[in-house]
């Protein structure tokens, strides 16, 4: 019974998570005085991507085609990780939240490798960069983790999101988190989802190459991937309300309002400050360390 | 009586040598001649260890000390003798030893090698000091063979440094015989009788006997600041030559100490000469490993390698005990056996080559497949490594110093081993690898030397794990002489 | 020798046989491997010699971790080094190569000098050199004298574990030997140094001091940042899998040297997790190490190069290798669900289980241990990105890479096996885990049959305190592989048979996209050679030809960054002892006035000195 | 009373030995030492009547006063060598120098060595100092000739010390021991020969060739 209520819970947050990016992007562009598009216009993209022919360079090889299926694995993978708002033992035995990190590095390796593929220029900038990037997170990452399971004595997210206490080293590591996430979700000021300008693209210039079918699945588990990370910082960071449907959906609304007013408001930083707002997300995460070993 | 057989040997050979007005045959006979003296000293080993002491004529005692330098002296000199053979002819061949110069070299040789078994058997420390003084100037013709500006230089300065170290030797002996006579009552040199009366001997004048007889052997032995002359006699001897310096002349300058430390322990234990003899040895070793560091060129390396290895001997000697002495003896021999290999690759190498510098000698390997792999195996063996035996002589004596509470001094010595090992290796690697010169021709080796190499090799890859137990007695029967016991 | 008789009787308990099931893992596909590569490259009289060093090599490796006497210990890793030193100079007629094994021989020949230094000690204290009596032996040692032996243990084990600083030989000697034995020393050899750590100094001496294990744990951080940034900026294949040896030490130490913490801190359960992860990272990396080692020298045997700038489109020549190599890059770079991910996942559980039962500040150490870790792993990443990608895709950057061909079958064989190898110990990993927790129990003492590692023998459970930690690399491998088989079913279905055009990579207009416009090695890493510059030192030299002010007619660009350990440590000391020896060397200028000085103020000094005697 | 003079004779040869800037000189006072030397040996052996001494005394007339100093006077002639000795340290310097050495040899009998009569102690004090001496000569003269010399002037001392000690070694050693030196100094002399042919001169300090 639980096994399918999570499946489902599953199925649905995949099906939903293209319509939170539209959601950010309506903000966004209502935020800019703008009217923008739709809130459902990434199903339109997808739809449309899913169903043209795809032009695929000669140079690549059976990584370039198999990587977006990886990918895509790689994001429902960890998405499965997530107990949203359903959880069940036996997936949860899959792994705990280290786990999310290590499937979603799965992903990244494949898309990078496909970036360097095609033999462009752009698409082995894209990977350097995307590679870069994330390994500068990933200490950050690890240690709000840390910090936050160190509050419960558990790295399983089950068993996190099920200690309904607000600490305040959770909230200094879901900062931390936060700008992880905006690191991983190439978001202002790490990344812009929204341009195609050689000088400035990360993650677009690392699937530059991929059209058709392929770029619609890319798309797809970027929307998921960053579901995961939405839901990690729902259900870990403020570990209240767990269970309940109404309560994760207005999280994420929440987080999504953060991320658009954030994006609108600061401008994207050049690749090497990004590492100063990366050092910034460490200390950050070292601070919530600390306050956990404290015991707040 | 196999000690008629060594001491006579070499003085017929020698006697015989003027007759021949071919060099082939004299070498046969000579190296012939030496393997009859290698196959006598086996025996009158074994046969020592089974009778204890052979005396006769008031002059000669052989004791198992005797028979193990005996031993050693034999193996090198039967090695140096087949090298010589091939080497000496090379020489007629290109010029360098003209006429009938070859039978003064053979006939030296020979001498020298009188001397040499003569001081390990000698009973009377003032004939062994004659002894040793008559190897050294015998000797001095041989440094100074080839007559030319160089080795002429090198035998000088072999001469007169060791003509002063002798006669600071003389004084010691005279001081023991002072003291003997005046306060243990005897009239003789004789080593018997002074290890007899040694409790009763002066502290005081042994003492300063001692210091003496340890600079003035030592400057034969080669022991730092004294070693001076070894690394110019090595570089400009002929190669046989440069083996029987290392091989018999240091390790009979250091028996002589040995009795001599002997006669002083028996009197006031082992710390004053200890004391001493580690300063000495760690002193060669760690001047040995600076000159060694930046040697240029590879005989004199070898020189330097011998000085160290003195060092070696001398500090396990110093630090006592029965595994100590008893590992500084297994060094004696087994320093005389690796040495012997890495001279008969490397004078070859040096020869082809037509250089001793090692900055002109790369790719010895390719243009000498057989006489690289000896120097190899022999730079190895000489830098320490198992599994070769001189390892376990080192390591022997490491743990002797740590037994014994020598700490600082074992550690000390175990770190200027290891420096001196990359050294070493890095020398060696760079002349035995690498490309060699465009136009050389690559160039055989004879059976015999072949033999020769496979068979020491064999040797110290063996004892480095089992020795015979006639040479177990024997060794053991010597530390015992040394300890007095 | 009469007074030392050395016993060579062997011992095989659970540590000796871990160690000798990794050293057969590794050495028998590396030998099958060398059949294909050595052939053709070498005359037949030199591979038998080749085979001969190797069987010595590899026996001597077995007996270094089954012997059970110190000083026969001291001779089989004296003989490990040496043979491995012949096999690094096996191509005698490189520079390179006598120089990388003379720095090798040197270096480990010092660090055994460590070792035997530290064996006398126990000696001076046990009166036997037997394993056994030691243990026992050293039991009345004074802290001090143990803290002496550690020291000396650490530098000497840590220079062949190739422990930063200690590591200058590792990156020169291993890419310098025949592929098969880079394998054999990266995968293999260096291990025989966590052996003697654990051997000599957890389970010997025993874990005596808390600042041991804090220690390694430091050095060990430093080994794993400073080997992945260095193997980031090297382009030659061989040189950066070495610099990842170094790293990999580094995590595997983080391992052990949190067992050495966790010993003291008395935290049984974590230290048994923490040296299991270091032992399972240990054997992980032998194979996946092994792996990308082996099909490193496919790649050169197959174009004659290992600067991969030189390199690409490999994948297409060589399907099979490049296949392999692709396993064991994500193996190395921890990706779900090969064995390198499971081993650095529990090391991070077992630095949780620091930072949560430790006190005080051992909590944000274990944390901020944790984070080297990640780091590192992101790290690895990139430079695994970089060296597969480089390698092998897109399109060749030079004749020699499009000429290449696929090795032979007894190349590929070892490589499949390696390949699966890395599989089954991702997705076996309770099985292995319970048996590693076996050893890791019997080198620390520790009684584990209270304590659990799995459920079910299909998820790991690192379970100390019921907290639900579970991780099954199974499940997550079945859940991965049914969603891409789904997905691609799925898309299949709905949306109808894939329609593909193929063109040319999208080239702006631009008409001639070719191999020279292609992303480099070199662009790849800018990014972290910038970040990094702070230790990497780099510097550039730039080479402009002009016609006029306008029309640059070259343009020559080199980045180079500076050897830090070498130049600042290493040189320094070279020189100083050059230097040193050329002026001790002047004592002995050729004038024999000085020398019979020498004689007569030795005779002196001692007179007078008398009395100090 | 006589001994003693002999031996401040010698201390006082020795002496002039150390000052001797040209080779003539430097054999002079070299059989001026042996001289002494000879009558000390002979009033020594007349004294306690060993007819082993009265040998020994002889041979040391014919060996050390004739013999010696003729053969390294004709060397020194026949190889034309330039009578200056060539000195690293000045005469005034070396004397100084020497005055310390005696001083040390001085000492160094007072405190080890306690001989029986007086006479024995002065010889031992007398024959230490020119040990010391010799080496120091060989030391600061740079001509091969000159350091044959102080070669021989270490011999003397040896000599002089054996004879100290009661009454000089047995019997063969001693003469085992004057066949060696006799032997050594011949053998330097045929390399002195050698070196003036190949070098054309006899300064030691210039084969420097050989070093590090």
């Amino acid at each position: 019974m639980n096994i399918l209520l999570t499946l489902l819970q599953t199925i649905t947050i995949i099906t939903l998570s293209p319509l939170v990016s539209g959601f950010i992007r309506k903000l966004k562009n209502n935020f800019r005085m703008r009217k923008g598009a739709g809130i459902f216009q990434p199903y339109y993209n997808l739809s449309k991507l899913f169903s043209k022919e795809e032009v695929r360079s000669k140079n690549t090889s059976w990584i370039f085609r198999s990587a977006p299926f990886i990918t895509l694995a790689s994001s429902i993978a960890a998405l499965l990780l997530v107990p949203a708002v359903f959880s069940e033992l036996s997936l949860n035995m899959m792994g705990d939240i280290l786990m999310i990190m290590f499937v979603l590095a799965l992903g990244r390796f494949f898309t990078a490798l496909a970036g360097l593929d095609a033999g462009s220029a752009f698409g082995g900038m894209g990977s350097s960069r995307e590679m870069f990037i994330s390994s500068l997170a990933e200490p950050s990452a690890i240690l709000a983790v840390f910090s936050v399971a160190m509050n419960t004595g558990s790295t399983s997210l089950q068993a996190i999101a099920g200690v309904p206490i607000i600490y305040l080293s959770g909230v200094v590591a879901g900062a931390a988190l936060f700008i992880v996430t905006l690191a991983e979700t190439s978001r202002i000021p790490v990344d812009n989802q929204e341009t195609h300008l050689e000088l400035t693209m990360v993650h677009e210039a690392m699937v530059l190459e991929y059209s058709g079918r392929s770029l619609a699945l890319i798309e797809l588990s970027s929307h998921i991937k960053q579901m995961v990370f939405f839901s990690i910082l729902a259900i870990a960071v403020i570990p209240i309300g767990s269970g309940n449907i109404f309560i994760y959906t207005l999280k994420i609304v929440a987080i999504s309002f953060f991320v658009a007013l954030l994006e609108v408001s600061i401008a994207k930083m050049r690749l090497f400050r990004v590492v100063d707002l990366l050092s910034f997300s460490l200390i950050l995460s070292i601070m919530a360390v600390l306050l956990s070993a404290i015991g707040i | 009586m196999e000690i008629f057989i060594i001491l006579i040997a070499p003085l017929l050979l020698a006697a015989i040598s003027p007759l021949f007005k071919e060099e082939r045959p004299l070498a046969g006979i000579n190296a012939m001649g030496h393997l009859a003296i290698l196959i006598s000293s086996i025996s009158l080993a074994i046969h020592i260890t089974g009778a204890g002491k052979i005396e006769f004529f008031n002059l000669f005692h052989l004791d198992s000390l005797s028979a193990f330098f005996i031993l050693v002296m034999a193996l090198v000199n039967f090695f140096s003798a087949a090298y010589s053979a091939g080497y000496i002819r090379k020489d007629i061949e290109e010029g360098f030893v003209k006429g009938k110069k070859f039978v003064q070299y053979y006939a030296l040789f020979n001498l020298f090698a009188f001397t040499m078994f003569f001081t390990a058997s000698a009973n009377n420390m003032g004939m062994v000091w004659v002894a040793v003084e008559m190897g050294t100037l015998v000797s001095a013709f041989l440094v100074g063979f080839y007559n030319n500006k160089k080795s002429i230089e090198a035998a000088w300065k072999y001469l007169i440094i060791c003509s002063v170290g002798i006669a600071l030797a003389l004084l010691g002996t005279i001081f023991f015989y002072y003291t003997a006579s005046r306060h243990g009552g005897i009239t003789s040199l004789d080593w018997t009788g002074m290890m007899l009366v040694a409790g009763n001997l002066d502290p005081k004048v042994l003492k300063i006997a001692f210091l003496f007889i340890l600079v003035g052997y030592g400057t034969k032995a080669g022991i730092a600041p004294m070693h001076t002359w070894l690394p110019d006699a090595y570089n400009q001897a002929p190669a046989p030559v440069s083996a029987l310096l290392s091989g018999v002349f240091l390790k009979a300058s250091l028996y002589v100490i040995m009795r001599y430390t002997a006669i002083v322990n028996k009197c006031m234990g082992p710390e004053f000469t200890g004391k001493l003899l580690i300063f000495f040895g760690l002193l060669s070793i760690a001047i040995a490993a600076a000159f060694i560091i930046a040697q240029r060129d590879s005989k004199r390396l070898l020189g330097y390698s011998s000085i160290e290895h003195i060092g070696i001997i001398s500090l396990g000697f110093g630090i006592g005990g029965p595994i100590g002495i008893g590992g500084a003896l297994f060094h004696v021999f087994n320093h005389a056996l690796s040495k012997a290999l890495i001279f008969l690759g490397m004078g070859g190498i040096t020869r082809k080559y037509r250089t001793s510098d090692m900055n002109s000698i790369h790719g010895a390997l390719k243009i000498m497949p057989f006489a690289g792999v000896a120097v190899l195996i022999a730079a190895f063996a000489l830098a320490g490594s198992p599994p070769f035996s001189i390892f376990t002589s080192e390591i022997m004596i490491a743990i002797a110093g740590f037994r014994t509470g020598h700490y600082m001094a074992t550690i000390i010595f175990l770190l200027l081993i290891a420096v001196i090992f990359g050294a070493f290796i890095h020398h060696i690697s760079g002349m035995i690898f690498g490309k060699g010169p465009e136009n050389m021709r690559k160039l055989g080796t004879p059976l015999g030397a072949k033999i020769a190499v496979i068979l020491i090799t064999a040797v110290i890859l063996i004892t480095a794990f089992a020795t015979p137990p006639f040479f177990n007695k024997l060794l053991a029967s010597s530390v015992n002489i040394l300890r007095g016991i | 020798m009469n007074c030392l008789n050395i016993d060579f009787s062997l011992n095989f308990d659970p540590l000796s046989l871990f160690f000798l099931a990794v050293i057969l893992l590794i050495s028998i596909p590396s030998a099958i491997y060398s059949i294909g590569y050595m052939r053709g490259s070498y005359s037949p009289g030199k591979i038998a010699f080749g085979w001969a060093l190797t069987a010595s090599f590899v026996v001597s490796m077995a007996l270094v971790v089954t012997v059970k006497n110190a000083i026969a210990f001291l001779i089989a890793w004296e003989t490990m080094s040496l043979t491995s030193y012949f096999l690094v100079t096996f191509d005698d007629t490189h520079e390179k190569s006598i120089r990388a094994g003379t720095i090798y021989i040197v270096m480990t020949h010092i660090g055994t000098a460590f070792i035997a230094i530290g064996f006398l000690i126990m000696y001076a204290y046990a009166g036997s050199f037997d394993l056994v009596a030691l243990k026992t032996g050293t039991k009345a040692m004074p802290p001090d004298i143990k803290n002496l032996v550690f020291i000396l243990f650490l530098t000497g084990f840590g220079t062949k574990a190739g422990i930063v600083p200690l590591h200058i030989w590792l990156p020169s000697a291993h890419p310098q030997a025949p592929s098969h034995i880079s394998s054999i020393m990266s995968g293999v050899m260096i291990k025989t140094a966590i052996y003697g750590m654990l051997r000599f100094i957890v389970f010997t001496l025993g874990v005596d001091s808390l600042w041991w294990g804090n220690l390694i744990l430091v050095l060990a951080a430093i080994s794993c940042v400073v080997g992945v940034v260095y193997a980031l900026m090297e382009h030659d294949l061989k040189k950066l899998l070495a610099y990842h040896s170094i790293e990999n030490i580094g995590i595997i130490l983080l391992g052990v040297g949190g067992a050495f913490v966790f010993i003291k801190l008395n935290m049984p359960f974590a230290a048994v997790l923490s040296l299991s992860a270091g032992l399972y990272h240990l054997v992980n990396h032998a194979i996946f190490k092994s792996l990308l080692f082996l099909g490193a020298g496919s790649v050169y045997k197959a174009t004659g190069t290992r600067n991969i700038e030189k390199l690409g489109g490999l994948i297409k020549a060589m399907p099979w290798t490049a296949a392999s190599f692709l396993l064991g890059s994500m193996a190395i770079s921890a990706i779900v669900p090969l064995n390198g991910f499971v081993s650095e996942w529990l090391t991070l559980q077992a630095f949780f289980a620091g930072a949560v039962g430790a006190i005080g500040g051992y909590k944000i150490f274990m944390a901020v241990m944790a984070a080297v870790l990640a780091l590192t792993g992101g790290l690895a990443a990139a430079c695994f990105v970089k060296a597969f990608g480089i390698t092998f895709l897109a399109m060749p950057r030079s004749a020699k890479a499009s000429g290449a061909k696929e090795s032979p079958l007894s190349m590929l064989s070892a490589l499949i096996f390696l390949s699966l190898l890395t599989i089954v110990f991702g997705i076996g990993a309770p099985y292995i885990l319970k048996t590693l927790a076996g050893v890791s129990g019997h080198v620390t003492g520790i009684d584990i049959s209270s304590m659990h590692f799995t459920l079910n023998n299909f998820v790991i459970m690192p379970q100390s305190s019921g907290n639900n930690i579970y991780m099954s690399p199974l499940l997550i491998a079945i859940v991965l592989i049914s969603v891409i088989a789904i997905a691609y079913i799925g898309v299949r279905l709905a949306f109808g048979k894939n329609n593909v055009t193929t063109g040319n990579t999208w080239d702006c207009g631009y008409y001639k996209l070719t191999s020279r416009t292609e992303y480099t090695a070199t662009a790849f890493s800018k990014p972290f050679r910038i970040v990094f510059s702070f230790f990497l030192l780099p510097y550039k030299k730039t080479e402009k030809i002009r016609d006029s002010f306008y029309h640059v007619k070259s343009f020559k660009y080199e980045v180079f960054t500076t050897p830090v350990f070498k130049r600042y440590i290493y040189e320094p000391l070279l020189a100083l002892a050059l230097g040193g020896a050329a002026r001790i060397k002047k004592i002995q200028p050729g004038l024999i006035h000085i020398y019979i000085a020498y004689i007569l103020i030795t005779i002196v000094a001692l007179i007078i000195a008398l009395h100090w005697f | 009373m006589v001994m003693d003079i002999f031996l401040l004779c010698m201390l006082i040869t020795t002496f002039a030995m150390v000052a001797a800037k040209r080779m003539t000189a430097l054999v002079n006072g070299f059989i001026g030492e042996s001289l002494f030397l000879f009558f000390f040996t002979l009033t020594l052996g007349l004294r306690s009547a060993h007819a082993e001494l009265l040998m020994v005394a002889a041979l040391l007339f014919i060996i050390k006063v004739i013999f010696i100093p003729y053969s390294l006077k004709r060397i020194s002639n026949k190889i034309k060598a330039e009578e200056d000795l060539g000195l690293f340290i000045n005469p005034m310097v070396s004397i100084f120098i020497s005055g310390g050495l005696v001083y040390l040899a001085y000492l160094f009998t007072r405190r080890i060595i306690s001989m029986p009569g007086a006479i024995e102690n002065a010889a031992f004090f007398v024959s230490l100092a020119m040990i010391l001496i010799g080496i120091f000569i060989m030391v600061s003269r740079m001509k091969a000739l000159a350091q044959v010399a102080g070669l021989l002037v270490i011999e003397n001392g040896l000599f002089l010390a054996a004879s100290a000690v009661s009454g000089g070694m047995p019997f063969f050693v001693e003469i085992a021991i004057f066949f060696d030196i006799f032997l050594c100094v011949t053998i330097l002399g045929i390399f002195v020969y050698k070196i003036n042919r190949l070098f054309t001169h006899i300064d030691v300090d210039k084969l420097t060739e050989l070093k590090g």
